[in-house]
């Protein structure tokens, strides 16, 4: 039955969520204002809040999917900041991708570390087919020599190991890339800074140079060698790991968002601005039209995202839904921080209060994990259904 | 709990709704624009599905179905897939029959909905909307004065479909006070002294739906007249229920013109390929695919709530809101990607872009 | 000196357009019901209104330039009705390809008829280079053979003549491509219907079939039988009229977009909504807000219009202009009448006014004359100095 | 005449300031912004180009000529796109000194503008905007009372800028009456009594341009200090000044945008060629292209009337609204097109899409 109603577990858990949330944003402005600081693993508060999964007990088959839960977990926990957590799990991007591409002997040997995924260069953004940097074979050593440059790399600074993408054979193209996995101590392996950018500033992004960085043979992720076909092998590996996060992406940068909502609609009514949804159009002042317009659009963009999430619970495929959801949310939270400011005025626009973070923070949200463009090429090919070479 | 899920009784209903727009909506749309009318017998057709009766309890000869907004929204989206002028013209009885299932006293219950459970197709309406600019339903000037045992209707009501063989009217009027709740519904027959029909309005959309205007010049009905009695009726639900309807009917629209232009956009051809594959197409198309899902989520968000028999007041104007923007723009798009021949006749989007641009002006009025 | 400022005596030329654009607006409606019927070449009221050439007489140095004039004339009688003209001047858009492509005979020969310009074929929109209509000479009759079909012919019905584009040598593509003049009369010169349209519906826009249509040898415009290099010849011919119209067009749309303004204003004023431009977004309504941003799009999409002719009044170059204002005027015009309906509400939508129809009118101005798209990738081309191949 | 043609003397200036900004100040743009403030060499630097004292009279020791809203609007277009930041700092003199050269009493005149025609910098600035939700310039809550041969004023100001080390300040309050006409400017001197500085405020954008909060505790100045005297001054007029100063500075940095995007899309490769050949990319700076045009001509519309004297109480405000919303999408599109080096400060777009987040939101206290 179509139902949008949160059962009791859920609003217990959600809650749960929305309090620790409050808690984490306390520290919000310090890691934003001092960015060559890190949040740290755990809160001092965290002794306060138990552990996650513990609210997860005694849910029953009438409580929402964990698939959409976790989505409005994640926009749950942003709306309170992007970066501080009450307790950092361990583990990042490039331990999905071992566990996706990664030998049973590799998983074993190094899925206990706290591995990094890089993938972008300074010369290809949304491409990653686009890679440059090399890896060749020492058969004397028995080592990859890996040479090259990776930038935006999460959990880049603190992460033990990283998954890196390099290719074996330039003339192969795709086909030629792999993965390897980089442990810190690798000799040539440098981090070269922590990026500064425009928002999410707490949050641990890297950039890497290898210089005739060795590592073992046996850490070309997956062990085979050979050249595969088109689109395979260690691509389609790392692929999948980047397609199973756009929802969650697009959940967190709502999350924030509708900080900025909540935020605005309580400055609006400390101002006397009071919302009514009653009234038509000739009933509504410039503010609160302005402000529904905005409420609609985090409504519809996150509601695009949990059908993204239930589709996936229901075991469907939910390929087009991601790219719909990631699509929809990246150019909502845009607007949406923009039209908070606006409909504020300069006050918004003050480091005095956390909105103006908000629409700094929130912009990643349509550039990482394949930017608006890439999304609507993967859906336009799929309405059209068009392959790679017929829609560019 | 939440569910994307319809339940397969709905997934029938949907389907029969597709099929029928498939069958025989779409085929006349362009004829009963072109002629502004809509034909008695696709009326007839239209009732052997059983829109309005199946929500009619047993005791008055109805299907005994409770009454769902979420079902609504489907159906609504299909049939105005087909055609959103026909779709309203097939359902236009629900705008008067429903309000009294709803909120009608039984009296009210037993001599008006065995109107809606025959063979035959049976028209009545609402009167909601007024003339000038920047109509609100939530200000209506139209007035209904306690008079004795009788209540006093002035005013003039506009955009009443099917007015020109509406038996009944159910007049929204404000009855006292401010605001959403001040207003009250009265059912007023056809020939009730001083009301004046004038019809059909010339419509720049919906022209498959016969519309007319009602003056109301003291038009004085008995105080058992007035919808629930002294109860009265929550005239807020009705908005809100009017609001999910409208959007739904949007949604519909938005889609057709979606799957019109994606297949249209593969087959034409401009400098040597189909002008599909040009990323500024492609990506209009793509934008039609990710507003017609959210619209849709976002309008079954506000059904579910009123299914509920919670207050979707918000929902419903959210609903509204994007829904009316959205579609807009999908079919300002549609006419786009077919360029000159978005613009002709010998194609349907020139009358969906109408029809949107009509629909989405009727705050309020388009309520099942 | 910059200046937005109107003289004396461009009030004076301005001002008569309008009252004339009044006196057409009365028949905009009963033209657009009845669609079969078309607007007389002079109006009964003509009488009582000098011809337009006398109203410049005594202009000087001081008053605005030809150019810019003529925009705001044209926008001045489109406020009127896009159709309905006080007298509708002889020629069409073919007289003018004529005078652009024609031997001094042909111009001789020709110039006194009405003649249309047939580009578009079913199967070709934007792209004029796609034409399929073929003409065969057969030098037994020295006579060429034409067949195909043409659509979206404007003044096709009245017109005495047409400038058809086919071509000689299909293996050619663009480069076979030629103008043949034919005159009504011809044989196997079918006019096969009115368009029915969305809206300009009194407009005079026809479907042409050629069958077998036989015409003398000399009926090639510019008499060169030759296939010349890429893109000159015919095919600049008529590219080059199909530029000069760009600004002019845009005009149009704009006026018909002004008229949906003004008529909005009244009835907002009616209604007791007045438009206050001093305050701030807090101090407007949502209506008033709205309004004021659609003011906003007419005005600076008429100063685009403005400049564009400016620059060629001052004798430069205005072809990325040109595409500037077209690309801006055709957006503009289709989010302001879709604005001022959503601002009045049902009213809007009635045929009891003309506002409706003016959202159904200005609809054409993205369409003809090279749609929103072109004109963006001819900006783009210019602005990235790309080529034709290098941005398609 | 409607003519687009700058004079000869102010295609001169123009290319002055276009030197200026490309020599001086995008140089050190990202410098100031990362310490948030303004070197004071700059400020010294940019004096020498004389953009205050030029427009005050011979009488006072300035350059006399008669002030240009026009030329100003080209000034302040190519400062912006060096950077927004520094050159509201540049001139933020003329936000105390112009108002003073047009509205002032003689006496005022005498006493304040020889200040500002000296070879060094000097510091003054007003006071408009007030903290809180929905600022609005003709809705401000400063009162000035008059009380005998003096007025008392009372409120809070924020972004005042260079408030670190202004000497005077031009304070807008409310002089009994509503509406921007009732509001009057009066001069009050950094060491008034009651008069508390706080500064720097910490701000999203615009950073190398300090600015401050005063806090008014009946901060009491003699009669004579009213701006203009017992003729006061004529608010509206400064705050039309003011958003038509915005509208140049909003062009300026949507300008600097689209410059800088160009060159960065044919020079990036994506998927074996340059983004710029991708229509997505391509068309998004087309409407770039487009808009500062169009952003342009609407704000210079504004000038002209400004210039000519008349009420341009319309057409600031539409340039005002036209050139904030076109800026802010023209910052986010500059973002988008750079995709993650958008977001890095290694790039200066990140900055663009913060200064005009900012500035586009202080609506009336960019007066020049």
């Amino acid at each position: 039955m179509i139902d949008f109603h949160l059962t009791d577990s859920d609003k217990k858990v959600l809650g749960a969520i929305r309090t620790e949330a409050l808690a984490c944003r306390a520290y919000a402005r310090h890691y934003d204002e001092n960015e060559h600081e890190f949040p740290p693993d755990e809160l001092p508060e965290a002794k306060n809040f138990p552990p996650l999964m513990s609210l997860f007990a005694g849910r029953g088959a009438d409580d929402t999917g964990l698939g959409v839960m976790s989505m409005m977990i994640a926009a749950g926990q942003s709306w309170g900041d992007y970066s501080v957590r009450m307790r950092r799990g361990k583990g990042g991007l490039g331990n999905a991708a071992l566990r996706a591409a990664g030998t049973p002997e590799q998983q074993k040997q190094w899925n206990h570390l706290t591995l990094a995924m890089a993938i972008t260069e300074p010369g290809c953004g949304s491409d990653p087919s686009r890679v440059s940097m090399t890896a060749v074979l020492d058969s004397v050593t028995d080592e990859w020599i890996l040479n090259g440059e990776k930038i935006f790399v999460t959990t880049g600074c603190r992460a033990e190991g990283v998954i890196v993408w390099a290719t074996i054979d330039k003339s192969a193209g795709r086909a030629g890339i792999k993965s390897f996995l980089v442990e810190k101590s690798a000799p040539g392996f440098i981090v070269a800074h922590k990026e500064k950018k425009l928002g999410i500033r707490a949050d641990d992004t890297a950039a890497y140079v290898f210089k005739d960085c060795r590592i073992p043979r046996g850490n070309l992720l997956g062990g085979n060698e050979g050249i595969p076909k088109e689109s395979s092998g260690g691509f389609r590996g790392v692929m999948k790991t980047f397609n199973m996060t756009r929802p969650a992406v697009a959940a967190i940068g709502l999350g924030i968002a509708q900080a900025a909502l909540d935020w605005t609609r309580e400055q609006l009514e400390s101002a006397g601005i009071a919302i009514d949804y009653s009234g038509g159009l000739a009933a509504q002042s410039a503010i609160t039209q302005r402000f529904m317009e905005l409420e609609a659009l985090y409504e519809a963009a996150m509601l695009t995202v949990l059908r993204a999430a239930w589709l996936s619970d229901q075991g469907k495929s939910n390929n087009l839904e991601s790219s719909i959801c990631k699509a929809k949310a990246g150019a909502a939270v845009r607007e949406i921080t923009q039209g908070c400011i606006e409909l504020l005025g300069p006050m918004g626009a003050s480091r005095d209060h956390l909105l103006e973070k908000w629409f700094r923070d929130v912009r990643i949200t349509d550039i990482y994990e394949g930017t608006g463009q890439i999304q609507r090429l993967i859906i336009a090919r799929t309405i059209l259904d068009y392959g790679r070479e017929e829609l560019k | 709990m939440i569910s994307f899920g319809p339940t397969e009784e709905q997934e029938v209903a949907r389907d029969a709704m597709r099929d029928f727009a498939a069958s025989a909506i779409r085929p006349i749309a362009r004829r009963c624009d072109e002629e502004s009318q809509v034909p008695a017998e696709f009326l007839e057709q239209a009732w052997q599905l059983g829109l309005v009766s199946t929500q009619i309890p047993e005791a008055f000869g109805g299907g005994g179905e409770t009454r769902s907004p979420i079902t609504n929204a489907l159906v609504l989206e299909e049939l105005a897939f087909g055609d959103a002028g026909l779709a309203l013209a097939a359902i236009s009885p629900a705008l008067f029959a429903m309000p009294i299932v709803e909120f009608g006293t039984e009296a009210q219950q037993r001599e008006f909905l065995p109107l809606f459970c025959g063979d035959t197709f049976h028209a009545a309406s609402l009167a909601l909307v007024e003339p000038g600019p920047c109509f609100d339903p939530t200000g209506l000037r139209t007035t209904a004065e306690r008079k004795g045992d009788s209540y006093v209707l002035s005013g003039v009501k506009c955009f009443v479909p099917l007015a020109d063989r509406a038996s009944h009217f159910l007049v929204l009027a404000r009855n006292g006070g401010d605001g959403a709740d001040a207003v009250q519904a009265f059912i007023v027959p056809r020939d009730a002294a001083g009301l004046a029909i004038a019809s059909p309005e010339k419509n720049l959309g919906l022209r498959a739906l016969p519309t007319g205007t009602l003056t109301l010049e003291r038009v004085e009905v008995p105080a058992s007249a007035r919808l629930g009695g002294d109860a009265g009726c929550e005239a807020r639900r009705i908005v809100n229920l009017s609001r999910a309807a409208q959007a739904a009917v949007l949604v519909g629209i938005s889609r057709a013109v979606m799957e019109y232009a994606i297949p249209y956009a593969k087959d034409r051809e401009a400098f040597d390929e189909a002008i599909a594959k040009k990323q500024a197409i492609a990506f209009t198309l793509a934008d039609m695919c990710i507003e017609v899902d959210a619209m849709r989520w976002l309008m079954w968000q506000a059904a579910s709530k009123l299914e509920r028999g919670l207050d979707a007041t918000r929902e419903a104007q959210l609903a509204r809101i994007y829904c009316a923007r959205q579609a807009m723009k999908i079919a300002d798009d549609g006419v786009q990607v077919l360029g000159g021949h978005g613009f002709i006749r010998e194609h349907p989007v020139e009358l969906w872009y109408r029809n949107v641009r009509m629909l989405s002006v009727l705050d309020g009025a388009a309520l099942v």
